[in-house]
């Protein structure tokens, strides 16, 4: 079967650093995938590289096996693959419904449409409303976007990618920095993503990885260390020193 | 904020209209364009100085297309006004006196250059595209200087002749005609810069402005979207400095000069940025206050221009601009406001 | 239906502004002066507003039973504000004159109203040629650039130059100075090179490099009053003077406002105008006095002189026509003459454009100051472009 | 030829002095300060105030027209740009814009709107014939008092306590401040050093580009030009910048009168598009 997303021999220099060294690495479809590794392993730049932020060196990504290495990101949203971002990256001035019904619009090819008034297409709208309830915004949907509390926003931020209908997730880190009391919600919503969205989860916390992931890679170096279920993981003595190490230098 | 059961949030239906509630026309609006309206019938004595804040506020909502609403800086849009004025001015003189044929030319000349400068200000930060675009108004300025065969040089572009308006109104020295026919230009230009600006395509503008990481990552083609509407605002700049040159039959190379670059800047700053009547506003003020400083001291008008913008610029132009908005918005309706807290809509069925 | 409600509100709005200005037209005779008194060209405006105001200080502000009430507005010499102040100043304030324009852009963009409004429109300082035949309304008190640039062709063809480059800004007055100065140089057998300064331009060393290179006998020069100075610094500094090029000009560049500032560089420089503030005569020394007098000092130019004597026809103008505008006035105009601080001038019933002695003159010290001095007078100058045509 | 050379060079050598202010404000603090053209002016009229109501000689002033723009950049800069430093580009370029039309005003008022001349002494006028090259003595001065200043900042800034702070600060003024550097005083001297310079040049260049109270904004886009074209990173950058200007514009109106100006525009325009950092800077 044609896996959602795979790399091959994916490479990015930066100068004389290599930042991502020669990764191969598939998510198969509807997979609940993590890739996790220590700080500076390279997470983050391989983000970047699927989705198209940066050119990588030398190697090629597919989603569901057709070549998007020189696509630029917003071709690939379009084509079905969507991320989530570390930091909040929201429109503040926006209400929750603005920014979902951007991202709807956008996907249904009416952003272009410059005469309509927003809003004017039920189709749309019932869809907005839709994701809203799914990520459980629905009663703050005419907040603006910097007043809501920060729970909310990373649901805001998990609910934009999904809105963009996406074959492949990608969430970066989505639990970090929420308060404990906000955490369940947040959990419970990422845990009942459909089961035909593959997810790339790359996490930081290991309770969450263990929660939510059936395989799990882990990133040392830029390179892919290993990679196995989360039993294996868990039981890898090498992961855990990589990872403990790194803890305890943290 | 608690967890609220499915129950108590919006339906579709609330949802719909809360959204079209924000492109709908307010009261305030409407009396706005009255008042505006009324102008044409109960001050013919100002008509002269009407249909240059007319054309002022045409011209500042053109950048407020780019710069409220998409966030381009720019510090050369004199270029497509000007090119605007010389290319109706030549028409004028060259093909035929028609005011709205020469109009649309002059828009679709400015646009085509719009289009071709695009692609200069997609890259770069803020100061690349300031350098950028007031390089771009310094280029064609020196062409309008050097090709003087054309456009008459430094001495301007003389003997403009204009037709009579649908073939019927004749220019008149009063400046009725000018006013009305710029009024009307401004207001259904403005009618569809409304309607950009509320539709899918203005909303992803924004969301370009205000974090353009995210809207590539939502799938929004940011490149093509900024060429659009570049390429609308130069329209409508050079449908302004067609304008001028048709109801002032003259033109000459101060309408590409940096200072008029600089003056729309001006005048969209103290309207307020990003809710298109903030251009209107401006135009306005700025032209009474000149009116009325340089008639007190015509030397030295400039300097109280010049202090009134260190003073917006530090108390906090976009806190005023918020306020103006916030303003503008009880009296406009809710149009022209940034996304205000809805109120509160608890235990619907 | 829309178009007779659109035009009944248009001849009302007329009317009432026509009645209007029938009522204030016994008492008083508005002159709109509208000049640059701020940007790049401000000292013209300057010059002019204290001559105009000097003059109606001396002679009162009363004429033919009428108060002459003066409006100055500032046009930053930009043509389509000139236009639209113009405007504004007949159709709301109701001006039976307007007058001033520091450049030539200025008064061509104006001069369709005049036309239009029939209003005199009296040009002080703008001095392209065409400027009087844009309008039938226009008079001027300034003065032409052929009409300063051909007499120094011909003394500079009589005293043994043969080969001239000329340096010009450009832009009308620029080349129409060109163009009279080397059609009159080549007619009477001389050589001439021809060279354009952008308008706005902070260094001449190029071109007086090129000046340099082609080693002419004489270099003719043009380029607005106020530029003059930093011209004059380089011509020196690049050691033209010293190179056997005599330097030969128009009295714009030589203008009285910067002459003094200008140091020994500008010494022994020939050029041909129609104004010097060293001119010797009663009326000018008296004019001359007051004008320091009443500006701290400041020495009157052509500039000035041309708002005194704009102010001058005007008010003789009304005296003429007993207070009435319009044609009247204009008509009253033309042919008038009277010794001005510059000397004998007249208004040319014909083109509406002055004419007036030209002198040459060299750059000499008075008394410590830098001078204009008049060595030689060519009487009764006419435009030169316009008696070619006409001939 | 080679005149024609020595002239572009004695140009560009001006601008730089003129620009390089703008330079540190724009590269090192990030601030587009549109008005740095208004305190070149201060320096030019302190000269000619200086020169023709009190007589003091021509040298003697360099240093106050150095001295007084530098005083006066200092207290705008503890009272007024301070508080800018975090607003967007927009902003700043508002503000400068009013500062210099406030001065254009204040200077039209208090001076008149005419050029402003000043009387070189007598041995720095006139040109020597140098290996049959006619050279003009003010601009060799210009030259050699240009020369020296580049040098001196360079040294400045590369080999003193003062240059490393300063370029520590500028790298992460937050680092800086944690290292016990005090940041707002190292801002604040370069500020007044960068005012200064301009004045000194504004006093330097009366002479050859004229002095008049729209001095600001005819030269801007000059220093605009040689700052983003040399780019912000390093003073040799807008050094080459402003010497390639200098000779471009003056070989530009020697061979091609027509089209000098929109060569130099276009110039601009590619390199900005092509390099955004400049065409001398090393990609950061």
């Amino acid at each position: 079967m044609t896996p959602a997303l795979e790399t091959i021999g994916l490479q990015k220099r930066f100068g004389g650093l290599t930042a991502t060294d020669n990764v191969s690495f598939r998510l198969e479809k509807g997979a609940r995938h993590a890739l996790i590794g220590p700080n500076g392993a390279g997470k983050t730049t391989f983000i970047n590289l699927l989705t198209g932020v940066i050119p990588p060196t030398s190697g090629r990504i597919l989603l569901e096996g057709a070549d998007i290495t020189r696509l630029c990101p917003e071709l690939r949203v379009q084509r079905g693959l969507a991320r989530t971002f570390q930091i909040n990256q929201l429109f503040p001035a926006m209400t929750p419904l603005e920014t979902l019904g951007l991202a709807v619009s956008e996907r249904k090819g009416s952003g272009r449409d410059w005469w309509r008034v927003f809003g004017s297409d039920r189709e749309i709208v019932d869809e907005v409303v839709g994701i809203a309830q799914r990520f459980r915004l629905a009663d703050v949907l005419d907040e603006r976007t910097s007043n809501l509390p920060y729970g909310k926003q990373r649901l805001l931020e998990i609910a934009v990618a999904f809105a963009c209908e996406p074959r492949v997730l990608l969430l970066d880190e989505p639990a970090a920095g929420v308060p404990e009391a906000e955490r369940h919600e947040l959990l419970a919503t990422v845990a009942a993503l459909p089961r035909d969205v593959s997810v790339l989860l790359i996490e930081h916390d290991m309770d969450l990885v263990f929660s939510f992931a059936e395989r799990i890679s882990v990133l040392v170096n830029g390179g892919l260390f290993t990679e196995g279920t989360v039993d294996e993981i868990a039981a890898d003595p090498r992961v855990r020193a990589v990872y403990l190490g790194e803890s305890v230098d943290e | 904020m608690q967890d609220k059961p499915f129950m108590s949030s919006l339906t579709t239906d609330e949802v719909a209209t809360s959204l079209r509630r924000k492109g709908r026309w307010g009261l305030g609006e409407v009396l706005f364009w009255l008042a505006a309206a009324a102008t044409l019938f109960f001050l013919p004595e100002r008509h002269l100085i009407l249909n240059e804040i007319a054309i002022i506020g045409l011209f500042a909502v053109s950048l407020d297309l780019i710069l409220g609403y998409a966030g381009i800086v720019s510090l050369g849009h004199a270029a497509f006004f000007g090119v605007g004025a010389y290319v109706a001015g030549i028409f004028a003189k060259e093909m035929t006196g028609d005011p709205l044929t020469g109009l649309a030319v002059a828009g679709v000349a400015a646009a085509l250059l719009g289009f071709a400068t695009s692609f200069l200000v997609l890259r770069g930060a803020d100061l690349t595209r300031l350098m950028v675009t007031l390089g771009v108004a310094l280029v064609a300025g020196e062409i309008a200087n050097q090709a003087s065969w054309l456009t008459g040089g430094a001495d301007g572009l003389q003997g403009i002749m204009m037709g009579p308006l649908l073939g019927m109104f004749e220019f008149d020295i009063f400046g009725t005609t000018a006013y009305a026919y710029s009024l009307v230009v401004l207001f259904v230009l403005f009618v569809v810069a409304r309607r950009i600006v509320h539709s899918p395509f203005g909303l992803s503008l924004r969301s370009i402005r205000d974090n353009s990481l995210r809207a590539r990552a939502v799938g929004i083609p940011v490149n093509r979207r900024l060429v659009a509407i570049y390429t609308i605002s130069a329209a409508y700049a050079g449908i302004a400095g067609g304008l001028l040159a048709q109801t002032t039959q003259f033109v000459s190379l101060d309408v590409l000069a940096f200072h008029r670059s600089a003056d729309v800047l001006l005048v969209l700053v103290i309207g307020g940025v990003g809710y298109l009547y903030g251009g209107l506003i401006g135009a306005v003020i700025f032209k009474v206050l000149q009116d009325i400083l340089s008639s007190m001291t015509p030397q030295y008008w400039q300097f109280w221009i010049g202090l009134i913008l260190v003073v917006l610029v530090l108390a906090g132009r976009e806190r005023l601009t918020e306020r103006a908005r916030f303003l503008a918005g009880r009296l406009f309706g809710r149009s022209a406001g940034a996304p205000r807290t809805a109120p509160a809509r608890e235990g619907r069925p | 239906m829309l178009r007779r409600t659109f035009v009944g509100i248009v001849s009302a709005a007329a009317l009432t502004l026509g009645l209007g200005g029938a009522v204030s037209a016994q008492e008083t005779m508005k002159v709109g002066l509208i000049l640059p008194m701020t940007g790049p060209f401000a000292s013209t405006g300057r010059q002019i507003e204290a001559a105009a105001k000097l003059y109606m200080q001396q002679n009162g502000d009363t004429v033919a039973g009428k108060k002459i009430q003066l409006i100055v507005k500032d046009d930053t010499g930009v043509a389509d504000v000139t236009k639209r102040l113009a405007q504004e100043l007949i159709v709301n304030d109701k001006v039976g004159v307007i007058a001033g324009f520091g450049l030539t852009p200025l008064a061509l963009a104006t001069a369709p109203l005049a036309t239009q409004a029939k209003v005199p429109a009296v040009v002080m300082a703008a001095a392209t040629s065409t400027i009087t035949e844009a309008s039938p309304f226009i008079v001027r008190t300034s003065g032409t650039l052929p009409q300063n640039a051909m007499p120094m062709a011909e003394w500079a063809s009589q005293n043994g130059i043969k080969k001239v480059v000329t340096l010009v800004s450009d832009y009308g007055p620029g080349i129409d100075a060109e163009k009279a100065f080397s059609g009159a140089f080549t007619k009477a057998g001389g050589q001439v090179e021809n060279l354009r300064v952008p308008l706005q331009n902070p260094d001449f060393s190029p071109f007086l490099q090129k000046v340099a290179d082609a080693k002419p006998d004489a270099l003719f020069v043009f380029v607005p009053s106020g530029v003059g100075a930093q011209f004059m610094k380089q011509f020196v500094e690049r050691g033209l003077d010293k190179g056997g090029i005599k330097l030969i000009a128009t009295g714009d560049v030589t203008d009285d406002d910067i002459l003094n500032g200008m140091g020994d560089v500008a010494l022994g420089t020939i050029t041909t105008h129609y104004y010097s503030a060293a001119h010797d005569s009663p009326e000018n020394k008296a004019f001359v006095d007051a004008f320091k007098k009443a500006n701290n000092g400041m020495r009157p130019n052509f500039m000035a002189v041309g708002g005194y004597d704009g102010m001058h026809l005007i008010y003789e103008g009304l005296k003429k026509t007993n207070g009435a505008g319009g044609q009247a006035l204009v008509d009253a105009m033309k042919g008038m003459s009277w010794t001005s601080p510059r000397g004998p001038i007249t208004i040319d019933p014909q083109t509406r454009d002055i004419i007036q002695n030209v002198y040459v003159r060299k750059v000499e010290r008075v008394n410590g100051e830098l001078y204009n001095v008049e060595f030689a007078t060519i009487e009764d100058v006419k435009d030169p472009v316009k008696a070619a045509k006409s001939n | 030829m080679l005149t024609i050379l020595f002239d572009g060079v004695a140009y560009g050598m001006l601008l730089f002095v003129l620009a390089c202010g703008l330079a540190v404000t724009l590269g090192l603090m990030n601030f587009v300060n549109l008005a740095h053209g208004a305190f070149a002016m201060a320096g030019g009229y302190i000269t000619a105030v200086l020169m023709n109501r009190y007589g003091v000689p021509f040298l003697l002033t360099l240093p106050l027209a150095f001295i007084g723009p530098a005083l006066l950049g200092l207290v705008l800069e503890r009272t007024l740009y301070v508080q800018l430093y975090a607003r967007s580009h927009l902003d700043q370029v508002l503000f400068s814009i009013g500062l210099v039309f406030m001065a254009v005003a204040a200077i039209d008022y208090t001076m008149g709107s005419q050029q402003q001349l000043i009387q070189l002494p007598g041995w720095l006028q006139g040109r020597v014939d140098v290996l049959g090259v006619q050279v003009g003595l003010y601009r060799s001065f210009i030259i050699g008092v240009c020369g020296v200043l580049v040098i001196a900042l360079q040294l400045i800034l590369t080999r003193t306590r003062f240059g490393s702070r300063l370029r520590a600060a500028v790298d992460d003024p937050r680092v800086a401040r944690g290292l016990g550097i005090n940041v707002s005083a190292i801002f604040a001297t370069t500020f007044a050093v960068g005012s200064g310079l301009a004045g000194l040049g504004g006093a330097l260049g009366a002479e050859i580009l004229g002095l008049d109270p729209t001095f600001p904004l005819k030269f801007m886009i000059y220093f605009l030009i040689v700052v983003t074209v040399g780019g912000t990173t390093s003073i040799t950058g807008p050094f080459l910048a402003s010497l390639l200007l200098g000779i471009a514009d003056v070989a530009g109106k020697y061979y091609l009168p027509d089209f000098g100006a929109f060569i130099i525009y276009t110039l601009m325009i590619v390199v900005l598009v092509l390099r955004p950092q400049g065409l001398f800077a090393h990609g950061r």
